[in-house]
């Protein structure tokens, strides 16, 4: 097991990358790169032979900043990470200083997590969907996933005032009541999505071209993903038949029946499957759990000033990329000692380079896309 | 020396007026298709599209020219000066120049009845490839490079199959003239798209690879190459190579339209009960002039509501040409009606063929380049060749036989059957090797194995 | 007159655009003086009314060897102009086999010049419409007469093709 | 919210909010040299946060490992593992292989500059097959270098890089151990705590960015 990741053939230069054959430099500003992603790639013709990512144009020091800030008032920041779902992030932050704390949300609280987080989890793959088609030439399915996350961005807006970095919820619970309309509103969204999921399968699913460009393109196999620490989707699509909201229940999730989507090869194909059935499975937890939404208080008693005892807590949610891990440490005072987040996004990227080995440029642009990278995310 | 030009004009006004209007009036259309692209486009995607400039944007095409006017066109400085000026008006020169040979009416064409007709436009269009490796190398810069070379490779291959596919049309005509070939389809009382549909069907896939559009719009796709040979072009050089692509469009549609839809020749030309089609074109001129009066009230600004207007009496002046010269007949109207008439089918065929474009505009995602080339040799190629074989096997059934007019049909359709049958041979063992050839090679040539292997 | 006009016209430009093409010093300028010299020669066949010709030169020279030679010159890098060898050897041989040539041509111009009828035979110039469809006299001779040699040398170039297919697969699949 | 140590048991009773019965050291194992905090808990002294962690897992390890497993504590329900750096790696490999740890969940560290052994390591572990956490940390020196885990999981490649560029942690063997985030010719590294939060490179600032000023 001696052979490490980047370059096994390749001499040691200064760089990773040996500068011998044809290195063409991808971002930071390239359209299909999700954000501010660079990477070197090295090419023989046509086909990759080596990559490096450079990472970091979005470093924004989020955890050092967390030292400097009491737990209330670092949760805005936690949205601005993962800008595409933040809700989760929230949820995840949340939880773990709960967790620190030793506190619980109430019932009520969880409930009404558990269905903004999986309506956050519809919206962050309805962005993936949009991009990643247009990113292998599919013009149309774009403007459709955006008329649905429009929809759901709406209720966001209802519920907690804002669109993307929603900071819906706050430690201990829920800082606002259910607005009157919700359990309608997410009714009347869910049943009409059945329909828009259809849309999208029948646009690309069967689609020959679809499936010449994205079959057998990113192969990551089930051991190079645990061995690589890739997660979530990317984990599923690979054969693991895992998911942390089944393995260590949080929020409301162990009163809700869903199923686990699967892959069998872990190709790009397999991600997309994965992800629309996940997108399926999140529409009927949120069905399940706008039925009874139990009465009762919103906010557990955790008091103004939060000074949980000294100690560490690591608390891991399933997000719409992969797990989302909070690993906080209190030395008693207002503020937190040390806040470590373990991105999904970053970790996952770090399997490009595996994943792009021996294809062509035009897959690693679907290659990208199919990890689901959110820079913020990635440069912290 | 003036006696002599005087007698030349007097000889050719006709063509003349046809070229001038093709210069002028093309890169106008083009301007439309874009806009009515974007339409449908926005359409399909549950959108508006460009509503803003002009009453349902209907003055766009007019503010994006003047905007590519004015904006600056900038050259890169190592860039070669005289090849990057010279690459977009040599694709442009051979977009409109092969557009001498189309007939767009009965008496609607620049070179008068020249004797090889439709081989004229296949051959000039050839010349586009030019255009785009030129363009491509001037600009010196990587990307557009890697767009040149592999538009150039598209363009090449896909000229073969357009090539096999027009002579399976042309077996059936008999001739290369345009009237002539449009007299035949008139006297065999059927369409060439139904003797030879695998014919029509691969040109229609060739023609939109010729274009660079659609599935096949690799060399500018957006997501890697940026914009491949275009990259380093702007203003109004980049608007060059943009209303070439839609002229080429327009002329590929044309020669797709003339070899097997009949050219100017109205549906059921011969059928008398089907009569009342004469009056379609009037008619849709009518209800389109009415819709511009109402809608010209509604117009929030003044110059959009004159535009409606304007747009309305040209559609009642058509009109009512069509209205007067058909039962009327006397000479001159008669002369312009025939053009007129023939004039509104064939743009009608050809609008149709380029929404086939766009409609696949939308839907289909892209093709990889080496899928692209695979299914252009090892689909396409063999498949026309076929058909050619196929439609002379028919042609001599036929003739054996004497059958003609309608029951071609029945002598062609075992030789299509059989076509389409070596097709989906062909498209199964392509399949069965292409998932070998495409799975990712490591570096070393070896297929990529669990690399985990220690 | 309009024929001369025109002849001349292209005559011209071919004449010119061939020095042009000798002259230059970067290949690509070259190669695009090379396709306007074969585009006006396509002309001039034009203006004799023969299309056929006149499509078969675009279609081929222009269509087909001239995007090879331009790939070519892309692929290989030869835009870059050779530093010119000014050895002057080399340069009074060149002039010395130009004048030679030249004055061969002159000579006969000036003896066909002289023998009004026996010399060069000069067709005379047929009415334009009368000229019978050439592409038919093409086609039937081509197949007709000369179908032997016709196939002959089809099969000649497809033997090349092959030859030309295997020795770049040699190349490539050796990494 | 049901904790994951063991087999996911219900969720825990309600406890009540503040805790903090005994001032003890934060978890770092060594006798601290930090001074024992006040703490103030307003309500009556709940359960105590660390209870002294003995389960099978623990003393597999200590009967393997020995003198280098220096204290296991349960936090929170959570098992914690504080060994010696020097066996880092061998522990690592060992988890992986035997205890079924196959996921590198998270690998971080932790300044703690009034300690002699300054940082912290935390690897945080998870298996798949038991579907159970562990936390392995181990203190460190200031200059002192230790194993990548690069070997053992390649996940730890680009996770010991961003250690190396905030803390400025060097790891022998691993394959390109170079800054990550921070631009590679960054002086200084922002997550310890003596870099104060405003401060900047000012010399890559002004030289590549071309602030004066250099904030």
């Amino acid at each position: 097991m001696t052979n490490t990741l980047h370059d096994r053939t390749l001499p040691k230069a200064d760089t990773i990358l040996g500068a011998d054959e044809l290195v063409i430099n991808m971002g930071p500003q390239h359209p299909s790169t999700h954000g501010v992603l660079r990477v070197k790639l090295k090419l023989d013709g046509e086909r990759v032979i080596g990559s490096e990512c450079v990472i970091g144009y979005l470093h924004r020091g989020v955890e050092k900043i967390a030292e400097n800030r009491s737990y209330q008032q670092f949760a805005p920041y936690v949205d601005r990470m993962d800008y595409v779902s933040a809700v989760s992030n929230g949820l995840g932050y949340c939880e773990a200083v709960e967790k620190l704390l030793m506190a619980e949300a109430p019932p009520r609280a969880r409930v009404i997590r558990t269905i903004l987080t999986e309506l956050q989890r519809i919206a962050s793959h309805l962005l993936w969907l949009g991009t990643h088609a247009l990113d292998i030439g599919a013009l149309t399915p774009l403007f459709y996933c955006m008329r649905e996350r429009e929809e759901i961005l709406k209720i966001f807006e209802k519920y907690c005032g804002a669109r993307l970095t929603t900071h819906a919820f706050r430690i201990g619970g829920l800082q606002y009541e259910a607005y009157d309309t919700l359990e309608k509103d997410v009714e009347r969204f869910c049943k009409s999505f059945e329909a828009r999921i259809q849309e999208y399968s029948d646009l690309l699913t069967s689609n020959s071209i679809w499936i010449g460009r994205t079959r057998n393109v990113g192969l990551l196999n089930a051991a190079d993903c645990i061995a690589l620490g890739a997660s979530g989707p990317v984990l599923r699509a690979s054969g693991v038949k895992w998911d942390l909201r089944k393995a260590t229940p949080y929020a409301a999730y162990d009163q809700y029946k869903f199923e686990i989507p699967v892959g069998t090869n872990g190709d790009t194909y397999d991600r997309y499957l994965v992800r629309i059935e996940e997108m399926r499975q999140s529409r009927l937890i949120c069905l399940q759990a706008i039925e009874n939404i139990p009465a009762g208080p919103i906010m557990a008693r955790v008091g103004k000033v939060l000074k949980p005892p000294p100690g560490e807590v690591y608390h891991a949610i399933e997000g719409p990329k992969g797990i989302l891990g909070y690993y906080i440490v209190s030395d008693g005072g207002t503020q937190p000692y040390r806040v470590r987040i373990r991105p999904p996004s970053f970790i996952n990227l770090q399997a490009l380079d595996k994943m792009i080995r021996g294809h062509l440029v035009t897959d690693v642009v679907a290659i990208i896309g199919t990890l689901d990278i959110v820079l913020g995310e990635v440069d912290r | 020396m003036l006696q002599g030009a005087l007698a030349f004009v007097q000889a050719w006004w006709v063509e003349l007026l046809c070229a001038v209007l093709i210069v002028l009036v093309v890169p106008l259309i083009a301007g439309y298709i874009v806009l009515v692209e974007r339409k449908v486009m926005a359409d399909m995607q549950a959108r508006l599209g460009p509503m803003r400039v002009g009453p349902h944007g209907l003055l766009q095409p007019i503010a994006d020219a003047l905007k590519l006017l004015i904006k600056e066109d900038l050259i890169p400085d190592d860039a070669d000066k005289f090849i990057f000026w010279f690459a977009p008006v040599l694709s442009m020169t051979a977009a409109l120049t092969s557009m001498g040979a189309v007939a767009f009416g009965p008496w609607f064409q620049v070179a008068r009845d020249i004797n090889i007709g439709l081989l004229f436009v296949v051959g000039i269009s050839a010349l586009g490839p030019f255009g785009i490796v030129l363009g491509g190398w001037a600009s010196n810069n990587h990307y557009s490079i890697i767009g040149a070379i592999r538009s150039t490779a598209q363009l090449i291959s896909y000229e073969t199959t357009a090539g096999f596919a027009l002579v399976s049309g042309f077996l059936l005509a008999g001739t290369l003239k345009v009237s002539g070939i449009v007299q035949a389809q008139l006297t065999d009382q059927v369409w060439y798209v139904f003797l030879a549909p695998v014919g029509f069907f691969t040109y229609l896939i060739a023609s939109i690879a010729e274009t660079n559009r659609a599935p096949f719009d690799l060399p500018e796709a957006e997501s890697e190459l940026v914009a491949g040979y275009m990259t380093e072009y702007s203003g109004f050089r980049w608007s060059l190579y943009f209303l070439a692509e839609y002229a080429n469009m327009i002329v590929v549609g044309a020669v797709g339209t003339t070899l097997f839809l009949g050219g100017w020749l109205r549906p059921f030309p011969n059928v008398q009960w089907m009569g009342w089609v004469d009056a379609l074109p009037g008619v849709l001129l009518g209800a389109v002039g009415v819709y511009c009066v109402v809608r010209a009230g509604k117009q929030p600004a003044q110059v959009q509501a004159l535009f409606m207007w304007a747009v309305a009496a040209a559609c009642f002046a058509v009109a009512l040409i069509f209205a007067l010269a058909a039962p009327v007949g006397n000479a001159p109207l008669k002369f312009m009606y025939a053009g007129l008439y023939g004039a509104f089918w064939f743009l009608l065929k050809v609008s149709a063929y380029i929404y086939i474009f766009m409609w696949l505009r939308f839907t289909l995602p892209r093709f990889r380049f080496d899928q692209l080339m695979r299914l252009g040799w090892h689909i396409l190629i063999p498949l026309a060749l076929v058909n050619v074989v196929g439609v002379g096997i028919g042609l001599a059934i036929q003739s054996a036989l004497g059958w003609n007019h309608w029951m071609g049909l029945l002598a062609m359709l075992p030789t299509t059957l059989g076509t389409i049958v070596v097709g989906m041979l062909l498209i199964r063992w392509n399949d069965k090797h292409a998932a070998a050839a495409s799975a990712p090679i490591a570096t070393d040539g070896t297929r990529v194995e669990d690399s985990y292997a220690g | 007159m309009l024929d001369s006009i025109v002849f001349y016209f292209f005559a011209s430009i071919a004449v010119i655009s061939a020095m042009l093409m000798i002259t230059r010093r970067n290949a690509i300028h070259s190669a695009v003086f090379l396709i306007t010299t074969l585009l006006s020669t396509a002309g001039i066949f034009l203006q004799l009314r023969a299309e056929f010709l006149f499509i078969a030169q675009i279609i081929l020279y222009v269509g087909g060897i001239m995007v090879l030679f331009i790939f070519v010159i892309m692929l290989v890098r030869l835009d870059v102009p050779l530093p010119q060898i000014r050895s002057p050897l080399r340069q009074r041989i060149a002039v010395f086999v130009a004048v030679i040539v030249f004055a061969e041509a002159a000579y006969i111009v000036w003896k066909a010049h002289a023998m009004q009828g026996q010399g060069i035979l000069i067709p005379t110039a047929a009415p334009a419409d009368k000229l019978p469809p050439n592409t038919e006299d093409l086609a039937r001779s081509l197949f007709g007469m000369y179908l032997l040699p016709f196939e002959i040398a089809s099969v000649l170039l497809l033997v090349a093709m092959i030859g030309a297919v295997v020795m770049a697969k040699k190349r490539t699949n050796t990494p | 919210m049901a904790d994951e140590s063991k087999a996911p048991q219900s969720p825990e009773g309600s406890k009540p909010a503040t805790s903090g019965s005994s001032p003890a050291p934060p978890a770092a194992g060594a006798p601290a040299s930090a001074a024992p905090k006040p703490a103030a808990p307003a309500a009556a002294p709940p359960p105590p946060v660390q209870v002294p962690l003995d389960n099978e897992l623990s003393r597999r390890y200590r009967e393997r490992f020995g003198g280098a497993i220096l204290d296991a504590i349960e936090d929170r329900k959570q098992s914690i593992l504080i060994v010696g750096a020097a066996q880092w790696l061998e522990i690592a490999r060992y988890s992986r292989d035997t205890e079924q740890f196959d996921l590198l969940e998270d690998f971080t560290a932790v300044d703690w500059p009034r300690r002699e052994k300054r940082f912290d390591l935390v690897a945080q572990l998870y298996s798949f097959p038991l579907n159970m956490r562990l936390r392995l940390k181990a203190a460190l020196g200031g200059q002192e270098e230790t194993d990548s885990l690069s070997s053992v999981w390649p996940t730890a490649n680009w996770l010991e890089r961003e250690i190396f560029d905030l803390f400025g942690i060097v790891f022998r063997g691993h394959p390109a151990l170079k800054r990550i985030l921070l631009p590679d010719e960054w002086q200084g590294h922002p997550l310890r705590k003596d870099y104060d939060i405003l401060q900047q490179d000012t010399a890559w600032v002004r030289e590549n960015l071309g602030i004066e000023s250099g904030q």
